[in-house]
């Protein structure tokens, strides 16, 4: 399984994802933002970091980078799995792949923790395969407080992918992750890629990229 | 070609919790000032090349909906200050 | 007659010196060019005597090393106190993004941030204390350097004067280091990175002055983190092209203070061009545009034709470039502008500001704390719930909790879980282990032991986790130096330092001085901090917590 | 008692770095737009209770100068909105 690492200017987990998804078995390659081509890949893994500097707002101005054009090809074209994390979630909400925004935590600061998450849709590419009802992952954000005008809309339609057991940031519903209407865009807060390995917390990171790599080879 | 020099006025909706706002109302209420409905916002102000006033005002706008802006959280309001020496 | 060198802060006998090294007088421009050059900050005047008696390793490059294995284990840590004191958030900021680049001038990744931050008790305080850690967090987060440990403390002696200390770490393979040193005539210096603005000027004489309160608004140094990030990514690329010579930050001093020393190390001069710097604001003088402190700039040294490729990458990255100078045989700076000559002089006189050592004696407080009584007034439980609540014991997860302490997954031992932090070296099964101390009340009832305290307790910090000490950077915080009391604490200080060094047998590879910090003419304590860096193996690291049930808890040492 | 609305308009100091209207405006300009100068700064607005228009403006000066602004990095431009019922 192919995954492509979209990196922009500014980003900076994207090492970070190549040691976690390759620990997942996917082959790796990054693709720079600039890049136009990214039918190849199985999954699109948009990482965290701070693209742009996240000037104007978290994500914006990385929504005008070539690459998202090709992204929004390649989620309507149905061609796999997208996957944002954190500043990837951000710039999927700024590009309208994701609905709802992020905006600054209630608490106005940045924070660094572990926190616990339960997995709420489980009838998807990305966690069928997941075994555990609640997972630790660490987040790492300024702006990660989710808000939507119609929450309801998402609760209907299960596109709620994860919620936080105890709300760090403010967010809506206690949403940690979301996916789009086709079950083919996650975007979430925690960083599943920071916690691959036992030596690097208890390993539920792992969980997630498993779960996809396993739905992507049993298409 | 001529230069004008636009002002956005960037706002949230109604609605949507402003944590900045709050924390320095509450920072100044508690120094006994007599404040209510602090509310932060953006000004970005900008420079645009454009033939005439009409067409200058029409790319601020769609600089400023389109890029500026989230119109899920944002409200927006966007003023000609001048014309400069191009 | 002219008497710009004093209000730059030059004294009569420098001003001789300067008319006897260039055999005339100096003009406006050198006047500022000496000011800078020769100011505390650039110049170490007071301390550069002293300093020689440490256990050195590395002479003058960047930033000093350790090996691990295959790898270089880069580290520096630098002080921006009076920035901080101005402007909280972006004094904090920036002074991350200097010490970052001092690794990085070094070929390094950077892989790790510590600081070391200490604020007075009063209300502006809490300000300045709030604003350093969100600036640190701001900048460390955004460029992706994990902080990993630090240290925090309060005292009344900072009220006004907050010392913030940063260290950072860095990594490469020792074969990738880059080095500082011009070695050949017609090189040319290339400048990659932020616009020069009117940041700063004056900001290196400006910290060596003391703060007199309300009308110290030099021109702020703003931090921006997405440009550092590029630049960070753009040096990595470009030491890597083979006509890639040599390579230094722009930090105090800007153009001037890293041209002129890449040049003097490789015992060349060198050739200015201020019409080719690339400037964010108009009618900008040439002293302004060769000691702006403006941030996220390098210089490299580079072959002839080799600036194309340079260009390539400062481009994807958003960054500025140019060719701005080049070394020519000989010993002279000279400025340019448009073909004109501004300056010539020789650098070596610009780059050796005169030493101001003097001999000192123990100052009288000494012996008034050691003859003083002290006598318990409270009762033992009375105590112990007093200092639990102190805020100098308190849990610190409000400030690490703000810093992005594990991006890079390398952090294996996070913060406020031992006294040291990891930090894994992917593709080995080795780790970097980190801490960051002093104790400013100790160094100050004696300086001597109480810096030989902090060396061993930075130690036993590496210790506690299984790691082994292997090397210290230092960053001196003191008074005025002009103070004999001062000079005094500095003096002893540097000597416990030394000794404790020796006694580890570990070289001290590099440091920091920052004078004049004090406030309402009063000295803070002073504070040398110690970073100090081990190495781990990282089947084998050890928490604090406290495994199981009946295990027995042994207490070593007396 | 009486009440009154502000508009605090906070820009950087001529000289002054602005990080975000520099990325912004590389972006935009990438995106071929003819725009130039883009240039961040805050909207604050916040009510002042007192008993008339002058206290409210020497309140409104005093907290903007004070609590608002940075006066080593900003300037300020204070407006009076409007007067609303209290
Ligand atoms: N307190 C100190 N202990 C040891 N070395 C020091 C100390 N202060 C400065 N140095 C060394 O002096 C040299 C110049 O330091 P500095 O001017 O801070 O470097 P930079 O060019 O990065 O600003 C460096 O090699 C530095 O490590």
């Amino acid at each position: 399984m192919k995954a492509g690492i979209i990196v922009f200017p500014g980003t900076n987990c994207d090492r970070d994802a190549e040691f976690a998804l390759k620990m997942a078995g996917f082959d790796v390659e990054y693709i720079w933002h600039d890049f136009e081509n990214i039918k190849k890949y199985n999954l699109v893994f948009i990482p965290g970091g701070f693209s742009y500097g996240d000037y104007l707002r978290a994500g914006a101005l990385a929504k005008f980078s070539p690459v998202m054009k090709e992204v929004e090809r390649y989620v309507e074209e149905d061609r796999g799995l997208v996957l944002g994390i954190c500043n990837g979630f951000q710039i999927l909400t700024e590009a309208g792949l994701l609905k709802g925004a992020l905006t600054k935590n209630k608490t106005l600061k940045f924070i660094c923790k572990d926190v616990d998450v339960k997995v709420i849709n489980k009838e998807t590419p990305f966690a069928k395969h997941i075994k555990k009802e609640s997972l630790t992952i660490p987040i790492a954000h300024a702006e990660g407080n989710y808000y939507i005008e119609d929450y309801d809309y998402l609760k209907e339609n299960n596109l709620i992918a994860f919620e936080y057991v105890d709300n760090p940031n403010g967010s809506i519903g206690n949403i940690a992750g979301i996916y789009n209407e086709k079950f083919n865009v996650l975007g979430m807060m925690p960083h599943p890629e920071r916690n691959s390995l036992k030596t690097l917390g208890n390993g539920d990171g792992l969980e997630i990229l498993l779960s996809i790599r396993r739905a992507l080879e049993n298409e | 070609m001529r230069k004008f020099v636009f002002e956005a006025l960037i706002t949230l909706k109604n609605g949507i919790l402003d944590p900045q706002g709050l924390a320095t109302q509450k920072v100044l209420k508690r120094l006994k000032y007599p404040i209510e409905n602090v509310k932060f916002g953006k000004l970005i102000t900008f420079e645009i090349e454009a033939e005439n006033e009409k067409n200058a005002e029409e790319l601020a706008e769609e600089i400023t909906y389109k890029s500026l802006i989230n119109p899920v959280l944002e409200n927006y309001e966007l003023k000609l200050l001048k014309e400069i020496e191009a | 007659m002219n008497n710009l060198y004093l209000e730059l802060g030059l004294k009569d006998f420098e001003y001789e010196k300067i008319k006897k090294d260039l055999n005339r007088e100096p003009n406006d421009l050198e006047v500022y060019m000496y000011s800078a050059q020769w100011s505390e900050h650039c110049g170490y005047k007071h301390s550069k005597e002293l300093l020689k008696r440490l256990p050195k390793s590395i002479e003058n490059e960047n930033a000093g090393y350790v090996i691990i294995d295959d790898y270089a284990v880069v580290f520096k840590v630098e002080s921006h106190n009076h920035p901080s004191a101005v402007e909280p958030y972006q004094g904090a900021a920036t002074g991350i993004g200097g010490i970052v680049r001092d690794v990085l001038a070094m070929g390094a990744r950077p892989v790790a941030l510590l600081d070391s931050l200490r604020f007075g008790k009063d209300i502006k305080s809490k300000n300045i204390f709030e604003g350093v850690v969100s600036g640190i967090s701001g900048y460390g987060n955004s460029i992706g350097v994990p902080t990993v440990a630090g240290e925090t403390f309060f005292d009344e002696s900072y009220n006004t004067n907050p010392l913030v200390n940063v260290m950072c770490v860095g990594l490469a393979k020792t074969e990738e280091l880059a080095s500082s040193k011009a070695n050949e005539a017609n090189k040319l210096y290339v400048y990659v990175g932020s616009k020069t603005g009117r940041d700063g000027i004056h900001g290196a004489s400006f910290a060596s002055k003391e703060l007199s309160g309300k009308d110290d608004r030099p021109s702020v140094q703003v931090g921006d983190p997405f440009s550092e990030k590029n630049l960070i990514e753009a040096t990595l690329e470009i030491l890597k092209l083979k006509g890639v010579l040599a390579c230094q930050d722009m930090g105090a001093a800007g153009i001037l203070s890293s041209s002129s020393e890449m040049s003097f190390k490789g015992n060349l001069g060198c050739e200015l061009y201020m019409d080719k710097v690339p400037l964010r604001e108009e009618n900008m003088e040439p002293w302004e545009i060769l000691l702006s402190e403006s941030q996220e700039r390098m210089l490299f040294l580079v072959e002839p034709g080799e600036e194309k490729e340079i260009e390539k990458i400062a481009k994807k990255y958003f960054l500025d470039y140019a060719v701005i100078g080049k070394t020519i045989n000989g010993e002279n700076i000279r400025i340019m502008k448009n073909d004109n000559i501004l300056s010539e002089m020789p650098i070596s006189s610009l780059v050796d500001a005169p030493s101001m050592y003097r001999p000192t004696k123990e100052p009288t407080y000494i012996k008034e704390i050691k003859n003083k009584k002290f006598e318990m007034a409270i009762d033992l439980k009375t105590a112990f719930y007093k200092v639990l609540k102190d805020i100098n014991v308190v849990n610190k997860s409000w400030i690490f909790e703000q810093y992005d302490y594990k991006v890079g997954t390398n952090t294996l031992m996070v913060p406020g879980k031992a006294d040291a932090s990891v930090v894994w070296i992917k593709d080995t099964n080795k780790g970097v282990a980190v801490t960051i101390d002093g104790n400013g009340l100790y160094s100050y009832i004696d300086p001597y032991e109480g810096s030989k305290n902090i060396v061993f307790e930075a130690a036993r910090n590496l210790v506690s986790v299984g790691a082994k000490p292997l090397g210290v950077t230092d960053n001196m915080n003191f008074g005025n130096p002009e103070d004999d009391m001062v000079m005094w604490q500095f003096e002893k200080s540097i000597e416990g330092i030394s000794e404790a060094c020796k006694t580890l047998n570990i070289p001290v590879t590099g440091g920091n001085v920052s004078f004049y910090n004090e406030s309402e003419n009063m000295a803070i304590l002073p504070t040398p901090v110690i970073g100090m860096i081990g190495e781990i193996d990282i089947n084998k690291i050890m928490d604090m917590t406290f495994k199981n049930p009946t295990d027995k808890v042994y207490l070593i040492g007396k």
